[in-house]
Parts: C-alpha cells; sequence; structure tokens
C-alpha cells in the first residue's frame, strides 16, 4: 500500500459535468451500431433466421460458402439468425423498458401528484413487487401467461416498473415543490395539466438516464429467461435461445454460442458505459 | 490572560514567501501568494480575513495537507528550523499530530460518525506514542477532563452525535491537544457554536495554550473575536498578509484600510447582530490577479497609483499606499 | 434494538402481504383457470372440472388466497400436484442450498470488490483504477449464466479441476462443498464485484472529501487506518446497502446458476416446478424467496444501523 | 456372452462346484466357463448415474419411465431374465416347466431374502402377481398378465400360474417389469408409500430418495448371488438438461450417463477419458410422434398421415442425429424377428401432405422433452412446409408422460428406449391394444386388437410373425404414431469404470460393473 500517501483528501472524483469522453462516445459508436443492426438486421440478413438449410450443411464455420458468419445445428445461417436476434433482443428490451417506463410515470405520477393514502398504497405496492427477485418474479409471469414473446417484454416491465415508479414519484415531489408549480396551481390548473405541462417537461433527462440503464438490465434479463426457454420461444433467434441451443454444439462449433455472447457483451458494455456519461453530462 | 508579546521568544514557525496555486475550473488560483509570517513558541496569533482570502489554505499548507488539486509553488515553511515543504508524506505525518495539533472548523463534521468518541482520540495517541491501549485511554479521559467534557468515561464510548455541539469541539481540541504539539494550527474552531460556547471555546484554547505553553495559529474571519486572546493578529486579503501587529494596536488602530474595514465590519459580541456583515464589494479574481492592490477595488482611498503598483513591496510593513496612521479607529 | 426490529417488522408486513397477494392473483386469476394450465390444453372439461374441485377452485378467489396465506404463516406451503410431496419439504431441503449459494457469492464479491475499491481510490485515475473501470464493466456485462458456462468450459471440462454440477452438503463435505459451490459461486459473485466495487469506490471518495478525512489526517495516522477507518468505514453503509440490493439480485441469479449447474435449490426448484406445470409449488417457492428477501432487507438495516448508529435513532425515532 | 447372465451363470457353477447349493438352469444357462476372463471386479466406491429425469415412481408396478426402469432394476429381481440372444434366462426362478399350453410352473431359488429381511418365497410370488392383476391395483402391466387365471403356491417354493388360454410372452413378460418381485411385507405394511420406499431382493438397497435431486443405492450385503455387487453405492441423479447431463460425464461429476443424445454423441466421441459405445440394437427403440385422434383436427386419419408424410425422417438422422440411427417406419425396430420387411419407407412428400390435408390449414401444438428440442425444430420446418402450423412446448419429461397418457395433447415427440421386453408383444400390444401399456390413445380398431390377442396365443414364432405383420401394415394406416427414427442404444461412462454392456433391453446392469482405481 505504498501509494497510500497521496490519499486525496479534496480530490475532484466525481469528474462531473461536461461532454462525453471519448470511451463513451466510442460506447455510443458502438451500441449505435448495434441499433442500426436491429433495425437493418432483417434486410440485411441472406436468409429467413429460421430457414433449415440442411443442404448447405450443418454447423459450417464462418466463412463458408454463402454463409458468412456459418450455420448452426440446424443449418440455419448464423449471421441471419444474430441479426434477427439482434433485432428481437433490442426490440423486447426497448419494448420492456418503454412499457416499464410507461408503468412507471403512471403509478409514480399518481403517488407524486396525489400523495396521501393513494401514494402510501402505490408505493406499497411497488415495494411488494421488489420483495421479488428480478428472475423469480420474472417466472412467475411467465408461469402465469405461458412463456412467449410477449410474456417476455411483459415480465422484464413489471420487473422494472417500481424503479422508475419510485424515480418519477420523486422527481414529481422535487418539481411539484417548486415555485413555478405552485404559480400554475394558484391559477387554477388542472392536477394532470400540472403534471403534462409542468412537471413531465423537467423529468426527462434523469429518467432518460434511468432507462439507459434498465436497457442495460433488460439485455440480459431477456437472454436469461430465453436461455431457461420461458422467454422467446423456437424457432424465433434471440440471443438468449442462441446461446441455450447452441451449448451443446459447443466443441462442434463454438460459433452458435459465441457471437451472440459477444453480441450481449458488448451491447450491455456499451449502454451502461454510455448511461454513466449520459447521466453525469446531466448532472451539471 | 493575555501574555505580552515576547519577542524574544524563539520563532517556532516560520512561513517564508509561500506560494500555494489551486487548480480550479477557471485556472490556476493563486491561493496564497507570497505570504510570509512567523509564530514564536507560546504565542498564541490570529491570521484574518474573509471567506476565501487564502488563509485556511495557507495554515493546511504549513503542514501539508493541499488538497490533490493544490500545491506548493514556492516558499518554505519551517517548523524549529526544519523545512517541511521539503519532507516526505512519511515524515510529515510523524509530525502531524504529534508536534502540530489540528482543530476543524466543524467538529461536527470533522469528528468521524461512525467511530466512537473514544477512539477518535486514543488512535491519534496510538500512532505517535508507545502508550497501549488502556494507557491510552486514561490519557483520553485526562484530555476530556482537561478541555471541560463532564462524564469523560462514559463519553469515550459514546458516539459524536450523541454530544452537543460544544462538547464536540472540546473533544476536537482534546485530540488536537494529545500529543503535547508545540503549536496548534485551529481553522475557525468556534464558527459553527453559539456565542456563548464560542467565548468557553476561545477561553479554553487560551487557557490551555498558557498552561502548555503551547503556540496557536487561530484561523478566524472575525477580528473582534481573536482580539480578546491572541499576542498579535496577521491580516490577510486575497492570498496576501496585508498587515500585522500586536493584537491590541490591530484591535484599536490598524492601518490597513482592509484590516480597519474588517474591523468595523465585525459586529460586537454584545449586539448579537448577524456576525458576517460585509465589506462592499468582492475580493478579485485570484487566477489573474490585478498588478496593483488587490483592495485597490473596493478601498475608498484608492488613488490611481493603487492600480498599478504593487503594495505588497512595502512588506514587512503594511501593504498599502495610503495606510492609517496610528489613530484609533 | 429489540424495538427496531419489531418496528422494522411491522414495515416489513403489509408490504408482505401486497407481495404474496399480487403472487397468488398472478397465479390463480390471469387468463386461464389454473386446473386447465395444470392439465393442458387438451383435457376435457369433466377431468377439468374434476381437479377444480379437488383444488377447491369453486372458492371464491379471496377465501382461496386466506386460506393459502393462512397456511403460509403456519409454514404449510400447499403440496405439488403431481406427488402430493408438500411443497414444505421441497422447500426445506432446497432453500438451504439457495441461501448458501447466494450468501457465498456476496462475500466473495465482497471480497474481492473492497480490495479492489480499496486499491483504486489510492490513486484515482491511477492504472488499477483504470483497470477496476475496464473489469467492472466487464464483470457486469457478461450475464451470469454466461459466466457460468464459461467456468464450466475451463475449469470443468478443459481443465477438469472443479466438477460442473451436483451439490455436496457443507456439512456432510466441507471440501467437497467448496468445490462443487466454487464455480457457481464465482459466476454469480463477478457480476456483483463490478457494482459493488464502483459503490465502495464512489463512496470512499465520497468520504475522503468530507472534512472528517482532513481531521483524520491532520492526526498523523497511517495510511492503512485513514483507508480503513476514516474512508471504509463511513463509507460502509453506502456498501452494505448496495449489498442488500445485490442480495435479492443474487437470489434470482440463483434460478439461473443452479440450472446451468444442476444444483438442488430453490431456483432450480422452480424452473422444475415450471416445467412440470407445478403451479403451486411455483407459488410456494416464490412466496418464500419473497421472504429471503424481506428479511435480507431488514438484515441490511440492522447491519448498517449497527455500523452508524445515527441510522438507528432515526429510523426509531422516525415517523414510521 | 454379455452382462449380467454371464455373472450369473459363472458364480451358479463356481456355487455348484463348492457344492454349497444345488440349483441351475434349466432353460439357457452357462455355456462358457466362468474363468474366461478371469477379470474380477474390484470392490467399492461410489457411481454416479446421470438419468435424463427421474422416476416419477420406484414401484415396478406402476411404469415409471425409463429413468425408473434404471433405479427399479437395481433394486429388484425379475422371476426370469432375457439373455442377448432374446433367450429367456433363470432369474429368482431357477428353472421353470410348462406342462401344457395353459401351465407354467416356476422353481425359485432358495436363500433369497428382500432386503427388510422377509424370505422370497411362492407366497411372495403369489402376493406380487395378485397384486399386479387387482383390477384396483392402477397397474400399469394388468393386460399383461390378463390372460392369467390363477397363481397357487404348491410349496414353498413352487408356483403355479394357470393361464385362461395359451399365452406366448407370459416368459418374457415375467422377465420385465411384472416379474420384479417386492417385498409383501412392506408393501401391506404401506402400499401408499412403496413407491418412494422400494424393497425388492436385488443387489442395491434404497438408502435415501429424494425426488428431482437423487436416489441412492447402497450395496445390498446379503445379495443371493455371491461376491455381488462391486460398488459400495450408487447415486442416480436426474439431470434434465441433456447438455448438462453430458457435460457432467466429461467433467467427472457423474460417471455413467444412461443415453447420450444425437447431438452431443460427436462432443462425447471425442473427450478424453470417456467411454462412448454403442450396443446392440434395442427391439423396440424409436424416436416417434404420437398423435392425439381424439384431439381435432387429429381425428382425422388423413391429417396424421399427412404429418407423417411431411417429416424428412433422412434429414433428422443423418443431420441431427447425426447419422446414430435409421430412419423408421414402423414401431418395432429392424432387430425384432416381427419386424415388417415388406413395409415401405415412408417418403418425405410434404407435396402429397398438402394435397391429404386439402388445403385447409393445420394449427397445432407440439409438446417437446429436453432431449428431443432439435429434432422437434427440424419437424416444425417439415410441417410448416406442409401447411401446418406447429408451435413448440417444452417440458420436462414427467411431465410429458403424465400427458401422454392422460391424452393432453395433440402431437408429441417421444421416444421408446426403455422396454425391457424381448418379446415383440411387449412394444406392438403395448402400443396398439386398447389396454396396452404404451397406449397413450386408447385407440386401436378391432382388427388390430383381434390379431394382438391372437398373436398372444400362438407360440409358433412364425406364425406370430405374420400376425404382426398384419398388425403393423393396419397400424401403418392408421397413422396413431409417426415413427421417425430408430435410434443407436448408445452409452457413455467414464473409463474408469469397467465391465459395462451395454444390452439390446439398454437397461444398466449395475451389479457387475466396477470402479478401477483410487
Amino acid at each position: 500500500m505504498a501509494g497510500l500517501a497521496e490519499v486525496p483528501v479534496g480530490a475532484a472524483v466525481r469528474s462531473s459535468g461536461g461532454a462525453l469522453r471519448t470511451v463513451e462516445w466510442l460506447a455510443a459508436g458502438a451500441f449505435g451500431l448495434i441499433v442500426l443492426l436491429a433495425i437493418l438486421g432483417p434486410l440485411l440478413a441472406p436468409y429467413p433466421p429460421e430457414e433449415q438449410r440442411f443442404a448447405d450443411g450443418v454447423l459450417l464455420g464462418p466463412g463458408s460458402p454463402g454463409h458468412l458468419l456459418g450455420t448452426d445445428q440446424l443449418a440455419r445461417d448464423l449471421l441471419s439468425r444474430l441479426l434477427v436476434g439482434t433485432r428481437v433482443s433490442l426490440g423486447v428490451a426497448l419494448a420492456a423498458v418503454v412499457l416499464g417506463l410507461g408503468l412507471g410515470l403512471l403509478i409514480g405520477g399518481i403517488a407524486g401528484m396525489r400523495g396521501g393514502w393513494v401514494d402510501a398504497v402505490l408505493m406499497r405496492a411497488m415495494d411488494a413487487l421488489l420483495a421479488f427477485p428480478a428472475l423469480v418474479l420474472a417466472l412467475v409471469i411467465a408461469a402465469a401467461l405461458g412463456p412467449s414473446l410477449r410474456t417476455t417484454v411483459l415480465a422484464i416491465s413489471i420487473v422494472m416498473a417500481p424503479g422508475f415508479a419510485r424515480l418519477v414519484r420523486s422527481l414529481t415531489l422535487r418539481e411539484r415543490a417548486r415555485d413555478y408549480v405552485a404559480a400554475a396551481r394558484a391559477s387554477g390548473a388542472s392536477a394532470g395539466r400540472i403534471a403534462r405541462v409542468h412537471i413531465l417537461p423537467n423529468i426527462w433527462a434523469p429518467l432518460g438516464a434511468q432507462a439507459a440503464l434498465a436497457f442495460g438490465h433488460a439485455i440480459p434479463a431477456e437472454a436469461a429467461l430465453s436461455f431457461l426457454g420461458l422467454g422467446v420461444q423456437l424457432p424465433d433467434p434471440s440471443w438468449g435461445n442462441m446461446i441455450s441451443e447452441g451449448y451443446a454444439y459447443l466443441s462442434l462449433s463454438p460459433w452458435g454460442v459465441v457471437l451472440p455472447s459477444i453480441m450481449i457483451v458488448c451491447t450491455v458494455a456499451s449502454i451502461s458505459i454510455l448511461a454513466d456519461g449520459v447521466r453525469r453530462a446531466l448532472e451539471v | 490572560m493575555n501574555l505580552a508579546p515576547n519577542e524574544d521568544r524563539a520563532v517556532l514557525l516560520d512561513v517564508q514567501d509561500l506560494r500555494v496555486v489551486i487548480d480550479g475550473p477557471a485556472g490556476l488560483v493563486s491561493a496564497s501568494d507570497g505570504v510570509s509570517f512567523q509564530v514564536r513558541r507560546g504565542e498564541i496569533v490570529g491570521l484574518v480575513g474573509e471567506s476565501g482570502c487564502g488563509k485556511t489554505v495557507t495554515a493546511l499548507a504549513t503542514i501539508g495537507l493541499l488538497p490533490p488539486s493544490g500545491r506548493i509553488a514556492g516558499g518554505r515553511v519551517l517548523l524549529g528550523g526544519l523545512d517541511l515543504t521539503r519532507m516526505r508524506e512519511d515524515e510529515l505525518r510523524e509530525i502531524r499530530g504529534s508536534r502540530v495539533g489540528y482543530v476543524p472548523q466543524d467538529a461536527t463534521a470533522a469528528l468521524n460518525p461512525v467511530v466512537r468518541v473514544g477512539e477518535q482520540i486514543t488512535e491519534v495517541l496510538r500512532a505517535h506514542t508507545s502508550l497501549d491501549r488502556s494507557a491510552a485511554r486514561a490519557r483520553a479521559i485526562d484530555l476530556l477532563r482537561a478541555v471541560g467534557v463532564p462524564a469523560p468515561a462514559r463519553r469515550l464510548d459514546g458516539y459524536p452525535h450523541q454530544l452537543s455541539g460544544g462538547l464536540r469541539q472540546r473533544v476536537a481540541i482534546a485530540i488536537a491537544l494529545a500529543c503535547d504539539p508545540e503549536l496548534v494550527i485551529a481553522d475557525e474552531p468556534t464558527t459553527a457554536l453559539d456565542v456563548t460556547t464560542q467565548a468557553q471555546v476561545t477561553e479554553l484554547l487560551a487557557r490551555l495554550a498558557a498552561e502548555r505553553s503551547l503556540a496557536v495559529l487561530f484561523i478566524s474571519h472575525d477580528l473582534s473575536l481573536v482580539a480578546s486572546f491572541t499576542d498579535r493578529v496577521i491580516v490577510m486579503y486575497a492570498g496576501q498578509v496585508v498587515e500585522e501587529g500586536p493584537t491590541p494596536r490591530m484591535t484599536s488602530a490598524p492601518r490597513h484600510p482592509y484590516a480597519r474595514a474588517l474591523l468595523h465590519a465585525t459586529p460586537r459580541l454584545e449586539r448579537k447582530l448577524p456576525r458576517l456583515a460585509t465589506i462592499e464589494g468582492r475580493p478579485p479574481d485570484l487566477v489573474s490577479p490585478p498588478p496593483g492592490c488587490r483592495f485597490e477595488p473596493r478601498c475608498d482611498r484608492a488613488t490611481p497609483r493603487c492600480r498599478t503598483d504593487d503594495p505588497q513591496a512595502l512588506r514587512p510593513a503594511v501593504a498599502c499606499w495610503h495606510p492609517f496612521d496610528g489613530v484609533s479607529a | 434494538m429489540t424495538r427496531y426490529v419489531l418496528r422494522r417488522l411491522a414495515q416489513m408486513l403489509p408490504v408482505f402481504l401486497l407481495a404474496s397477494l399480487a403472487l397468488f392473483l398472478a397465479l390463480n386469476l390471469l387468463p386461464g383457470d389454473p386446473a386447465r394450465r395444470l392439465l393442458g390444453n387438451r383435457a376435457s372439461p369433466e377431468q377439468v372440472a374434476v381437479v377444480r374441485d379437488r383444488l377447491g377452485l369453486d372458492e371464491p378467489v379471496m377465501t382461496r388466497y386466506a386460506s393459502w396465506l393462512a397456511g403460509v404463516v403456519r409454514g404449510d406451503l400447499g403440496a405439488s400436484f403431481g406427488s402430493a410431496t408438500p411443497v414444505r419439504e421441497m422447500v426445506a431441503r432446497a432453500l438451504p442450498v439457495t441461501l448458501l449459494l447466494a450468501s457465498a457469492a456476496l462475500v466473495v464479491a465482497l471480497v474481492l470488490a473492497i480490495p479492489a475499491a480499496l486499491v483504486s481510490v489510492t490513486r484515482p485515475g491511477g492504472l488499477v483504477d483504470g483497470l477496476l473501470t475496464v473489469v467492472s464493466v466487464v464483470s457486469t456485462s457478461v450475464p451470469t449464466f454466461v459466466w457460468g458456462l464459461s467456468f464450466i468450459l475451463v475449469f470443468a471440462l478443459a481443465l477438469r479441476v472443479l466438477p460442473s454440477s451436483g451439490y455436496v452438503s457443507p456439512v456432510a463435505d466441507p471440501l467437497g462443498a467448496a468445490r462443487s459451490l466454487a464455480l457457481p459461486v464465482l459466476a454469480m459473485a463477478l457480476p456483483s464485484v463490478g457494482v459493488m466495487a464502483r459503490v465502495a469506490r464512489a463512496a470512499m471518495l465520497e468520504t475522503m472529501q468530507e472534512p472528517a478525512m482532513q481531521f483524520a489526517r491532520a492526526k498523523g495516522l497511517s495510511p492503512s487506518r485513514l483507508l480503513l477507518v476514516h474512508a471504509l468505514k463511513p463509507a460502509s453503509v453506502a456498501v452494505v446497502s448496495v449489498a442488500g440490493v445485490e442480495f435479492a439480485y443474487l437470489l434470482g441469479d440463483t434460478v439461473v446458476v443452479e440450472w446451468v449447474f444442476s444444483l438442488p435449490g430453490l431456483g432450480k426448484l422452480l424452473i422444475d416446478s415450471f416445467l412440470q406445470r407445478e403451479y403451486f409449488v411455483i407459488q410456494g417457492v416464490a412466496v418464500v424467496f419473497t421472504i429471503a428477501v424481506l428479511f435480507s432487507s431488514l438484515a441490511t438495516d440492522l447491519v448498517n444501523a449497527s455500523i452508524d448508529p445515527r441510522l438507528q435513532e432515526r429510523l426509531v425515532g422516525g415517523a414510521g | 456372452m454379455i452382462g449380467r447372465i454371464r455373472w450369473v451363470a459363472a458364480i451358479a457353477a463356481v456355487v455348484l462346484v463348492a457344492g454349497a447349493c444345488g440349483g441351475g438352469g434349466e432353460g439357457g444357462g452357462a455355456t462358457t466357463s466362468p474363468t474366461a476372463t478371469g477379470a474380477v471386479g474390484q470392490r467399492g466406491g461410489e457411481l454416479v448415474v446421470g438419468l435424463d429425469s427421474d422416476a416419477t415412481t420406484l414401484d415396478p408396478a406402476v411404469d415409471s419411465g425409463y429413468a425408473g426402469t434404471q433405479i427399479t432394476a437395481q433394486i429388484f429381481d425379475t422371476l426370469l431374465t432375457v439373455g442377448d440372444d432374446g433367450q429367456i434366462q433363470p432369474g429368482l426362478a431357477e428353472s421353470w416347466e410348462q406342462p401344457d399350453a395353459t401351465t407354467l410352473v416356476l422353481h425359485l431359488r432358495e436363500g433369497v431374502t428382500f432386503h427388510d429381511g422377509t424370505p422370497f418365497d411362492a407366497d411372495a410370488v403369489v402376493y406380487n402377481l395378485d397384486r399386479i392383476r387387482d383390477p384396483n391395483s392402477g397397474s400399469t402391466w394388468q393386460g399383461d398378465l390378463a390372460p392369467i387365471d390363477s397363481v397357487t403356491a404348491t410349496d414353498p417354493l413352487t408356483v403355479e400360474i394357470t393361464l385362461q388360454r395359451p399365452y406366448a410372452p407370459l416368459l418374457a413378460v415375467l422377465a420385465d417389469q411384472p416379474g420384479m418381485m417386492i417385498s409383501p411385507t412392506a408393501h401391506r405394511a404401506d402400499p401408499e408409500g412403496f413407491g418412494d420406499a422400494p424393497v425388492g431382493t436385488g443387489p442395491f438397497v434404497l438408502e435415501e430418495r429424494i425426488p428431482d435431486e437423487r436416489t441412492t443405492l447402497v450395496r445390498n450385503e446379503d445379495y443371493w448371488q455371491e461376491g455381488l455387487p462391486y460398488l459400495d453405492r450408487v447415486v442416480f441423479r436426474p439431470i434434465p438438461d441433456p447438455t448438462t447431463k453430458i457435460t457432467d460425464l466429461l467433467s467427472g461429476a457423474v460417471d455413467i450417463v444412461d443415453y447420450v443424445p444425437p447431438q452431443l454423441i460427436e462432443r462425447v466421441r471425442q473427450a478424453p477419458g470417456v467411454v462412448y459405445d454403442v450396443g446392440p440394437e434395442n427391439y423396440a427403440a424409436a424416436v416417434y410422434v404420437p398423435m392425439n385422434p381424439d384431439a381435432p383436427p387429429l381425428d382425422d386419419p388423413d391429417v396424421r398421415r399427412a404429418i407423417s408424410m411431411a417429416i424428412d425422417r433422412r434429414t433428422i438422422v443423418d443431420q441431427v442425429a447425426f447419422g446414430a440411427g435409421v430412419p423408421a417406419n414402423q414401431m418395432i425396430a429392424p432387430s425384432s424377428w416381427a419386424y415388417n420387411p415388406d413395409l415401405p419407407q415412408i417418403a418425405y412428400d410434404p407435396e402429397g401432405a398438402r394435397e391429404l390435408l386439402g388445403g385447409r390449414t393445420i394449427r397445432l401444438e407440439m409438446q417437446v422433452p429436453p432431449t428431443y428440442v432439435q429434432v422437434a425444430q427440424v419437424i416444425q420446418q417439415n410441417l410448416a412446409a406442409a401447411g401446418i402450423e406447429a408451435t413448440i412446448e417444452r417440458m420436462d419429461w414427467g411431465t410429458l408422460i403424465d400427458n401422454y397418457y392422460a391424452k393432453n395433447y395433440q402431437i408429441q415427440v417421444q421416444d421408446i428406449l426403455g422396454l425391457t421386453r424381448s418379446d415383440p408383444d411387449g412394444v406392438l400390444y403395448g402400443f396398439f391394444a386398447k389396454d396396452g401399456s404404451l397406449n397413450g390413445t386408447g385407440y386401436t380398431t378391432p382388427e388390430i386388437q383381434r390379431l394382438l390377442e391372437q398373436a398372444r396365443t400362438e407360440t409358433d414364432q412364425a406364425t406370430r410373425a405374420g400376425l404382426y405383420h398384419r398388425v403393423l401394415e393396419l397400424a401403418d394406416a392408421e397413422a396413431l404414431y409417426a415413427p421417425v427414427y430408430h435410434p443407436a442404444n448408445n452409452r457413455a461412462w467414464t473409463e474408469d469404470l469397467q465391465g459395462v454392456e451395454i444390452k439390446p433391453d439398454s437397461v444398466m446392469d449395475l451389479a457387475t460393473v466396477w470402479l478401477q482405481g483410487g
């Protein structure tokens, strides 16, 4: 512990404010690229992702003729599955975050605006959801509704809703305390109008940062559910699905597992670096 | 209780042309710009100036406690003849807490909230002396008793938040005195306290200084406060010393317009007015200070010369081209 | 302290009631009837009727909830539909595995995260700090099950030094248990290491900026004492808080980790029950999970109150 | 010369020479010298067996699934056994005679006791067979013992079975699960709990059973076959995910697996320290798609036929099973003498299937166990090409089998691997008779039923073969099952494990294996 002499006292540790750093720009670029792949994926995919082309051969390696990244155990084009899987995984995560954010806005907004027993009941309900470990809650929802892509979205969004609701509530309370809201109320604006016109526009930034973080959690959540067979159903590709299926064939061809794993790690890493950067930039 | 200034006493702390720069958001700030002063053994010196004038940074720099963004850009700090600015961190560490005690501005914030009071006292003893656990504890009880904490043994097992603000400050003083230092740097130790407690604490410091022939560098923005117990007062403005002298003269007839303004701005104890009455205007930007007198923009005695010629050239006399004569303010 | 614990328990009660109600309604009210879900889509109406009768599904839902909840309070979690095994027995076997797994993962994560944070705060922006940032981003970006699969590949299949699955009771064979839990625990711990190291680092840097740290430095204390007592101890409240949150995550992660490593814990029981359409087992296991989470949050608060006595007074004194 | 019989014979011979006890088989028996190998097993050690699923029960009167068969075979002995050549061999009955076509006399082995100390005698046999025949027993094997008129103990070691009519498969039936002898004492004490606390005469005794986690057996110190078993303990672990199961084998977490699913064969073959072997062809092994005729639109035989035609069996065998099997066109394997060589291969004909459906759009739910997720996806694509939309519903083996017998399915992907019966009656009566033990649909035609009953009473194998050929033809037309392929009878184990033989019935014989070294 030689370097301890320099224990900083008033270090400017939280390098707050300002623009994004290089690594954050890189992360933004990587994430943008992944999003682009998700949008264009199905157009770029050379084959339908579930098409089994046994004539071409199973478990081909990357660079095989006609299959840039090779094929999987059912002779499906890996590139196509990866591209469409990117759209599926990102789509599930995005839909879950949007839905979770919507639920959070609704619940947190009502709790924050109304206060009193409504607030107490809603927030205890959110605490109740938080009493389930995330994957357990998602699994209960999958059990209740039957596993499907839609259930996966719903399950992840419900897992996220309490976090959003709490944030929305505290931001709403903060904004409500401000003078301009008091002024608006004095001039007779309705609670709904105040929420829409005065509060909502002022809480987007922190919510956005939270949503980015949530997105970084939704990706592995989808992957884990699909890996367990409780998420996106076969033969639709998703990253979790591909890993789950490809694992059996790992010694014959690692690509079915390695490629989606890389996608997951890159996506989560880039979004979390980006979210940190955005949050820091917004804190100015 | 005031000791007469004794010019014969040995110089304990000798700050010579100290320059401290801080890397701030707007650029390098000269927080301490050629500061020189001395503290003699057993002497209580007040270092007075507005907030942000560099007095705290100067004092911290003497014992190497600058923030990472700050560094000493020049000058020397001699403690008993040893140059502290040339010392390694581990050598400084041996001096801090043992030869130089430090009393923080706000004991509530400075005491570690999650560590028992006793441990916060004994840890400094254990770091600098060979006392074992029980001996250190006994000494801690003595110290608390000496600084006037009632039921000291019981307090040792409590946490800081269980004490009143005045008691916390006394604990902080006890910590500063734990290893019988030669010098105590007290950084506005009474700011956070109410007026009555303030007086008790300053009284305590003065008494302890006398009993232990301790030198005290008492930092304050309140000239009238230091008037009651210091031997000498140094007035700083914008990173520079503008005037110093024996307390009676400094509090009756300061010569520098800033020192005088400070005296007038300072509310009397008995008036119970807000303590921080202010002087018109703001201190200059220390990233690129003006070439002349730094007080010039706020000074009603200013002449064109003040804007161009730096009165620091007059030091160690009063750094002013147009000082007041020695008449009482 | 007792008063504090009682007060916290009282606060937990409504949350538990809501959680159990949500769970019960989710599995009993959502589309389709539980009997049909149990039997599958092709069951005849007669078969469904028989099962409905057997399960008492024709009672009003709140009546059923009340009797189920009364059972839960008594420790009776119902029985499996297929084998008639009491869920309590299944849970009693599985719970220790899951708790052991999650706690071990938490301990490992802390043991890795704290020193990493300590080293990194001594030189913010330095090599170790930068490395920690990279490692924490990577470790948190790789999902637990991908860690698990990779560990199996490397340690169980390629190097053959640790088993890929199977549970050994630590009571019967501590060394064997350590070996069998090493990979799953590490797979669970790694994503938490990043999170906790970052929180510990941030909290310590924050305490280091506070006047208490400056005062401590002015005392001439040794660097290790400064770091451990004056930076880490106050920061540990934040670390314990995040550890409490992480523990809930880890409990959830046992679902996937126990599946990957075939460990007979609550998580695997949950998936087995899912695949076997054992909705009553799912219900029983999930409610045990919520109890575990609620008690872990209680434990978090107790630990924090013992670290920082101010918290205890604030919570007892403050309005419920 | 493989398997348990070899040791039975060897030890019987040794015992005979030593003069300790009389006995010896009449039917079959020792054909080679017991000293042929000289490889005497090493005692001790714990064997961990990885199974696809857990037994639903350990009561042999109830079909416990493939996994159950593997476990019960270690706990119970059967009255008779079957050699690899399909010949009946002695078991708990050391000899037998058939004075006429409707009488079977069994001479029981002396000195055998159940794990709970109850002596194994004629009364026990009567108790066992009567238990299964009791209409209230709920036993899966009632149909198999239905031709029995009475079972009587003529003396403590002699049992006489009287039949209502000649019944050719009887000896094979008694060599299978219906012939597994349980302790009457234990069963009387707790009939309900017997499935979790089985007591037999077999080489291993149940020590602990934790459903879905492990079943632990320990050596039966008083086993009637001197010197056996070698192992101290056997632990059965259900590992539903096939990849995990094989991973555990490769990493040493388990020592032997029941079966290597096709997608993992290559991985096992390449692995060091692991032995992969393919045994003699199973008489009955098949991967098949049962179609529930009670679930519309599968009540229409054309739909069932269309599904069968739409399946690309060749691709499944070559690409998914990596060649470890042969495409199937009937529910019995080519190794059986009842196999009908005249049935044509079912051609892969999506167009023909489409025509059969006549432009209907058909939606189906396909229930799939973890083992056949890949096969199911190929079938799903095949069906799509014929205009049938199938969704895949994944579930564990236990639920799949429950659904099968409860008729809670439209189509499934199923297999039959663990049928121990050497006589084709086992699989064919099982699948196609109304009360057949494998008939998940309960559906049959009078003609099929009649032919199956008739085949039971005939004693001439050629005559019976002709009847069975006709059954298979008729079954082909009904298309209640779409046979997909006959998988190879494979197994894999760690190289430390010695004495493993793969028998045509796929049941492990753990009494004669031992762990080498350490």
